[in-house]
């Protein structure tokens, strides 16, 4: 279980070949890349992730072990990143390494659903007419249920 | 009972700090909001909506009417938008 | 839609990258890799891959072509290999990019249970005891009909 | 009907070659596999069991009631496990 809360940008192909790499004893690799979309209507000129420092690496710590409680997992990683972002950079990535692909998917699948709105991140994101909170939305809550 | 109260993103931008301690008996959560309401308004004004709002004790999420007894950090926020 | 068959090895961390680096205006990236398991009570050796040159391309191109029309995929990426392959070998991969991340999550599950068994591809094992054609699960195929 | 049939996997090893060229007037494929089967055991053996036999024609999948009227290329193999 490797989880990462950070300031600096990551390298999601270099993350995702160590991942493999350490995971030749699974069948199945699942990995999922957040990104600052960079073409959208409302002309986004950059983000800000706020976080809780400490309480944000709780959460994702017991999401992370609560995923391994309910599936059969070799291994799990987590990074995100807090602070300024630019359009198209890359905001987090989970990965997920497991015997079959079901439980590979599904992990992944509830691991961002679960950090989404059980992990103490908050973006603002700024554009031309200023700068606003991404307010959550309800689907976001809805999607727990599924689990 | 001294608390540790942190606020995060636009709840920290109304009431105008990130932190700040206070001395309170209050025994749950819901009636430290009911302290802080009664002293200023930013308190009033960032805690009018608890629909909006969202609470950790010691950085674990909590309820509105879960206790403080032992609690030494209380966070306020707006729902979270991680990923 | 990016579809290539081959006998070479592919590099995992390298195709996330450029898939990464090409998705810019998508916000989320999906991306699957399974790999020759190499703990096993079987003692697996190798295994070889035989398919259908010509109708691989093809029911791959389908098989993508359906998962874009039913989500709204910015990008799509199949890579699969033929031949022989030893544990702990990469032996293909898919990733999706898309602006909402259960559109990625969707599609790349798809493709993975359409090419399993839809896609002409034959997996023999080479164990201690023998060589064996794995055989066909009826999971597989009732896994179509999520969809 | 000039017709070019591919095996694979375990039928291509049961019936000794991946490919040859057959001169049919089977109006399916289930007639072509009944011809086949009639002319030397090795089909019969590989095709004893339908349920474990796929088809393709011309590189599509197909059905054993599918018509060959057409047709260049029929493929039979067992169910494909790729992934």
């Amino acid at each position: 279980m490797d989880i990462r809360v950070q300031s600096a940008p990551f390298d999601y192909g270099q993350e995702c070949a160590e991942f493999a790499q350490r995971s030749g004893n699974s069948g199945a690799i699942v990995s999922f890349c957040g990104i600052v979309r960079d073409h959208d209507d409302r002309s986004l000129t950059s983000m800000t992730i706020e976080h809780y420092p400490g309480m944000t690496e709780r959460a994702l710590g017991k999401i992370a072990a609560e995923a391994a409680r309910r599936w059969s997992l070799n291994q799990c990683l987590i990074i995100h990143r807090y602070g300024p972002l630019r359009p198209g950079e890359q905001i987090m990535m989970v990965a997920t390494a497991s015997r079959h692909r079901s439980d590979a998917f599904a992990a992944a699948d509830f691991l961002m659903d679960y950090l989404k709105s059980r992990a103490p991140f908050w973006k603002k994101e700024i554009t031309h007419s200023g700068a606003e909170w991404v307010a959550a939305k309800d689907t976001d809550e809805d999607a727990l249920k599924r689990w | 009972m001294t608390l540790e109260i942190l606020y995060f993103a636009w709840v920290r931008e109304r009431i105008g700090v990130p932190r700040e301690t206070v001395e309170t008996q209050a025994a749950t959560v819901a009636e430290l909001l009911r302290e802080l309401c009664a002293r200023e308004d930013r308190y009033a004004l960032a805690f009018s909506d608890l629909s909006a709002l969202r609470v950790a004790i010691d950085q674990d999420l909590a309820d509105f009417d879960s206790p403080l007894a032992g609690a030494r950090e209380v966070a306020l926020f707006p729902p979270m938008t991680g990923g």
